[in-house]
């Protein structure tokens, strides 16, 4: 249990970048769920993630920010992307957007976020649930701690997790390789 | 006013990136400063490329606009910017006119963590070629969605083979990075390091660029780096997105005066990102020739004084130029701009041969001039190379730079851990 | 399973199409495109990149050069077909002038002959220099361009000097030659042969052993010597297939058969076997000219041909060996000063028909590949 | 100015979960559907990173468990798009549609 230290640098402005990104990702969601046209859709879902990546370097999660960067805005949108380019037809965009059971869609959602609002209003012997957290660390080992945690021997406790996701992905390759494929 | 002055001044003393010291002021100048020189240096390329390519090709290139068509590259600006800007009817108009600045974003925002020197970057991430490569990665978003925007047929295949083709070369690109942050691991501790600084002062711990260790796998690390560069900017030979004998002009066909010049400005400052990844990585970085094979102050005394020799020279030639214009009265003012330029020139190489500011700059100029070389490689491939078909620049990613760079992190891998496996070997047999 | 050749790819264009589903994407390329050397428009089918059948679409630069020959007499047409393959404007000249030559049973005195070959041999050069440069431009290689286009200029200096045009020349009258050949004509000429024999070796280094060259030329194309033969394709397109025709051997004109040169041919009948061919081709026009201008006798330019041209009654089918194939004049005279019939069989209109054998199965990428090997000029095609 | 606290993402986590669950409820574009589970997951991820941070604050720098959880979240939304999109190409091979209230046979 080291004591936590102090960083060299405090951030700038937390506060405002904050509400800033949150805005930017809220908007870009409501987006995301809205837009008729899908790729309008996919690129305020860009947005959205590359704020959400501004805000993983607030949380001075460097690693998970890049791994965001690289994996879903470069790589899965991106694919996403190819296939609406691949199967979008005007026809789509006339049609109805919404499905049947809209309301019920919507009822679900909105008991689910009363159900968020309760949790995040308790108030157990005058906190909330959970306490702001205190800041920690110099930014500057964090890959190299996330690496320990997945590959060191000693303190690897991730390794076989690891392991399994590379034959997860490995799966995800062959079948989507099976289903897209004409002719196999 | 005391405080901001001591703020501005108290970066001056310290040792470290102003991103890294938290200086709001001089991240600010430093970003300033790249992206102007940044925009300098396409200016440049583009008049260089075009004159190289032109005396490679047995003709002059530009030479009406501006002594020797120095002013080129200004008049081809302009008349960009005052180009009408035509968005087609059927165009979805969001995306249009969204997705230049994507590119562009793309292309300026990996100049962050670019290191010109120990302290001469905007700031140094601990994830900084994992950022870089996301970042640039990021430029494929515009193509795909200017050729979708675009409406056309033509525009849609070029954005779709260029999204295949940038997609196939990162995966080669990031196994010969992988394999440069295994080699950052071999020190005390056996920590890599991601970040930019941090592979060129590990390159100078290690005594030798990582482009010779372990010679062979070094150099075919940067090799497959150098050719996954090129085809991830939609250069020749694997310009097939913009294969202007086939798709006119690919996902930018549509496009036209201040957006176009968006996405050449983009092309050309991507061109000078990969290239700085590679010099970061393989060639040392901001590291003068034999850091550690010359050492002393002699030697980096003469080092020290190459970059203002270099300028010299230039403004050498410059005059020599000047002194063999036309002696024709319609010529004078060329002549007289020439000789200007060529004592610019002189200028730049005589400030560079202070002292303090030679200290500064040396790294920069070292920098630069490794870069420059990629420049020069990436007009060469143009001017001799035909094009590739698409299949085979498909078997050239997937089939054999991707396997190569499996093979060769491996085989780093091995050569980086030989001691302590054979340690375990021997331990294994030990009865 | 109907023949693919019998559907014609107009009729498939649907609504509503995606890339995903299209089993079929037609596409149009041309007539404004930068790989189609003119004015062709070739319309494409497409499963995916993969060409399953194309169209071409000619004539936009048609000028009805036959009917007008119907209305011009003998040698008031002789210009107009400097106009059809504007690359090689004298070997058009020298078909025409031999196939008329030929009607009035006159023959063209030795040094005319002579200095004919010369010029022709010369335009061939130049022809398959354009090519080249074009050629190698269509694949993404744009540095041979610029050399070739450098040494055609001397051979276009030598036409200039020789009869004032650069291009369209009209070189050649009916009967042997209108001028003289210009003093110091025969140094010129020894001179470029000296000039331009390293420069194909610099072409050569260039693109032969360059491997995405050979890459992008191997196995594209690939037109058998039996399909070539049925389809009437001729010039080097027909030889890099394996057939050893050319019409210079086979049915030797003005006086080719006292010069000694090889016919190269391909074996595979690809995209670099035509390259190849070309670039040998290059070579034996050399050695051609080089015995030529040393063999130039002294003597008349012209022979006895009457002011006014009447030719007897009757009709003539004359071919030469055009840079791109065998280029024929079939004229039917009524005895008038004007021909009853000119028909010409342009090699760029009947290789072009080529086209759509040697794409089907190919990349988009090799259309355009193959319409350069083609070597088309669409002033031709169209006439 | 109010101090930033994990509860701050914690909520703005909710919020972006919310929006993703109504996206896939009520949209009948599969490939909106993949989206907003896409953003169901980067709301966990946040919260992941989020909670991860506050855990440093309490058993120090190396408790980073959150990060690597959210890594692993990432690795299974590539593997979800790969697939959920090879399906769509499948689907849409077949029915010509992308609509979800038209997936309605087990076989075809």
């Amino acid at each position: 249990m080291n004591p936590a230290t102090v960083p060299a640098n405090p951030p700038v402005a937390t506060p405002f970048f904050f509400y800033l990104l949150a805005a930017i990702m809220i908007i870009g969601g409501i987006l995301v769920i809205t837009r008729r046209n899908a790729v309008h859709s996919a690129m305020a879902l860009i947005t959205t993630l590359l704020a959400q990546a501004a805000l993983y370097l607030m949380l001075y999660a460097p690693f998970v920010a890049g791994v965001q960067i690289i994996l879903y805005a470069g790589g899965i949108m991106v694919l996403f992307l190819f296939v609406i380019m691949l199967i979008s037809i005007e026809r789509t965009q006339k049609e109805r957007q919404f499905n049947k059971q809209w309301l019920v869609g919507i009822a679900a959602a909105a008991a689910l976020g009363g159900l968020f609002i309760a949790v995040y209003t308790t108030r157990t012997g005058g906190r909330t649930l959970f306490p702001e957290g205190r800041l920690t660390y110099l930014e500057g080992e964090n890959t190299q701690r996330v690496a320990a945690l997945l590959f060191d021997r000693a303190t690897g406790t991730y390794m076989f997790a690891f392991e399994i996701a590379s034959l997860l992905l490995l799966v995800a390759i062959i079948g989507a390789v099976v289903m897209a494929k004409k002719r196999i | 006013m005391h405080g901001a002055i001591q703020y501005i001044l108290s970066y001056l003393e310290s040792n470290q990136t102003p991103g890294a010291a938290g200086n709001v002021f001089w991240a600010t100048v430093y970003i300033l400063l790249v992206f102007v020189g940044l925009s300098i240096a396409v200016i440049a390329m583009n008049w260089l490329e075009r004159k190289i390519l032109a005396h490679m090709q047995v003709r002059l290139g530009p030479m009406r606009v501006g002594p020797h068509g120095l002013l080129q590259p200004i008049a081809d600006a302009l008349k960009l910017l005052l180009k009408e800007d035509i968005i087609p009817a059927e165009a979805d108009k969001i995306v249009f006119w969204v997705a230049p600045f994507i590119v562009v974003l793309a292309a300026f925002t990996v100049f962050v963590v670019v290191p010109f020197g120990p302290t001469h970057a905007i700031t140094d991430m601990n994830i900084g070629v994992l950022f870089m490569l996301g970042v640039s990665s990021l430029s494929v978003l515009g193509i795909v969605t200017a050729g979708w925007a675009s409406n056309s047929h033509y525009p849609l295949i070029g954005a779709l083979r260029s999204s295949a083709q940038m997609v196939s070369y990162e995966v080669a690109m990031g196994l010969a990075v992988v394999s440069v942050i295994l080699m950052t691991s071999l020190n005390e501790t056996s920590t890599g390091t991601l970040s930019m600084i941090g592979i060129v002062q590990s390159q100078l711990a290690q005594r030798e660029w990582f482009i010779f260790k372990f010679f062979p796998l070094g150099l075919i690390g940067f090799f497959i780096f150098a050719v996954a560069m090129v085809a991830e900017t939609n250069r020749a030979p694997f310009d097939l997105p913009e294969a202007e004998s086939e798709l006119t002009a690919g996902f930018h066909t549509e496009y036209s005066g201040f957006r176009w010049s968006l996405f050449f400005l983009a092309e050309y400052s991507a061109m000078i990102a990969v290239s700085s990844i590679a010099v970061t990585l393989w060639l040392g970085g901001w590291l003068r020739p034999f850091p550690n094979a010359l050492p002393g102050s002699t030697w980096e005394l003469v080092f020290s004084l190459i970059p203002g020799f270099t300028f010299l020279f230039l403004a050498g030639m410059t005059f020599y130029s000047t002194a063999r214009m036309p002696k024709h009265p319609l010529f004078r003012v060329q002549t007289i701009g020439l000789g200007g330029f060529g004592a610019l020139l002189a200028l730049v190489g005589l400030i560079l041969f202070i002292p303090g500011v030679r200290v500064r700059v040396q790294d920069i100029f070292w920098f630069s001039a490794k870069v420059a070389g990629f420049m020069y490689l990436y007009i060469w491939y143009r001017g001799t190379f035909p094009r590739y078909r698409f299949d085979q620049l498909m078997k050239v990613g997937w089939k054999v730079l991707l396997p190569t760079g499996l093979a060769l992190l491996i085989l780093t891998a091995l050569v980086a851990m030989r001691t302590e496996l054979l340690a375990d070997l021997r331990g294994a047999w030990r009865p | 399973m109907t023949d693919p050749r019998s559907i014609s790819p107009l009729d498939l264009e649907t609504p509503d199409q995606t890339f995903l589903d299209a089993n079929e994407l037609v596409i149009n390329m041309g007539p404004q495109h930068p790989a189609t050397h003119g004015v062709l428009r070739v319309i494409l089918r497409l499963d995916g990149e993969k060409v399953l059948g194309l169209e071409c679409v000619i004539g936009y630069l048609h000028r009805g050069v036959e009917k007008i020959a119907e209305n011009r007499t003998y040698t008031m047409f002789n210009p107009y077909v400097d106009r059809m393959d504007y690359v090689a404007a004298v070997s058009n000249g020298l078909g025409y002038c031999e196939a008329v030559e030929k009607l009035l049973s006159v023959e063209a005195p030795p040094r005319a002959q002579f200095i004919r070959v010369i010029l022709t041999e010369l335009n061939r050069i130049a022809s398959h220099q354009l090519w080249l440069g074009t050629h190698a431009l269509d694949i993404g290689a744009i540095t041979p361009l610029f050399y070739t286009f450098r040494d055609r200029e001397e051979i276009l200096k030598i036409f200039e000097k020789y009869c004032g045009a650069r291009l369209t020349t009209h070189a050649f009258r009916i009967g042997g030659l209108q001028y003289e050949a210009y003093d110091g004509f025969e140094q010129d000429v020894r001179n470029f042969v000296s000039f331009v024999k390293p420069k194909i070796d610099e072409y050569e280094e260039l693109l032969t052993t360059n491997r995405i060259w050979l890459e992008r030329t191997k196995g594209v194309g690939v037109i058998s010597g039996k399909d070539c033969i049925a389809l009437g394709v001729t010039g080097p397109v027909l030889r890099a297939s394996g057939v050893k025709w050319d019409i210079r051997k086979a049915l030797p004109y003005a006086n080719y058969r006292n010069f000694d040169f090889e016919i190269p041919t391909g074996e595979n009948g690809d995209t670099y076997d035509r390259y190849l061919v070309r670039m040998v081709e290059m070579r034996q026009s050399l050695r051609i000219i080089e015995q030529a201008v040393e063999g130039i006798p002294e003597g008349p330019i012209m022979a006895k041909v009457p002011k006014v041209m009447k030719p007897p009654v009757g009709e003539v089918y004359h071919s030469i060996e055009a840079p791109k194939g065998e280029l024929g004049y079939f004229i039917v005279s009524d005895g008038s000063t004007q021909p009853y019939r000119v028909r010409v069989r342009p090699p760029s209109f009947v290789n072009l028909q080529a086209l759509d054998v040697m794409c089907r199965g190919q990349l988009v990428a090799d259309v355009i590949a193959v319409i350069g090997t083609l070597d088309i000029v669409l002033g031709e095609v169209d006439r | 100015m109010l101090e930033i606290s994990t509860l701050h993402y914690l909520v703005l986590g909710a919020a972006l979960f919310l929006l993703g669950v109504i996206g896939v409820l009520t949209r009948r574009n599969v490939v909106i559907v993949l989206m907003s589970i896409e953003l169901i997951l980067n709301a966990v991820n946040l919260n992941l990173v989020a909670f991860s941070r506050y855990w440093q604050g309490i058993h120090g720098p190396a408790a980073l468990h959150g990060q690597v959880f959210s890594i692993f979240v990432i690795t299974d939304a590539a593997a979800e798009a790969a697939v959920g999109l090879g399906i769509l190409i499948a689907f849409f091979r077949n029915k010509e549609t992308v609509n979800v209230d038209e997936v309605n046979l087990l076989k075809w």
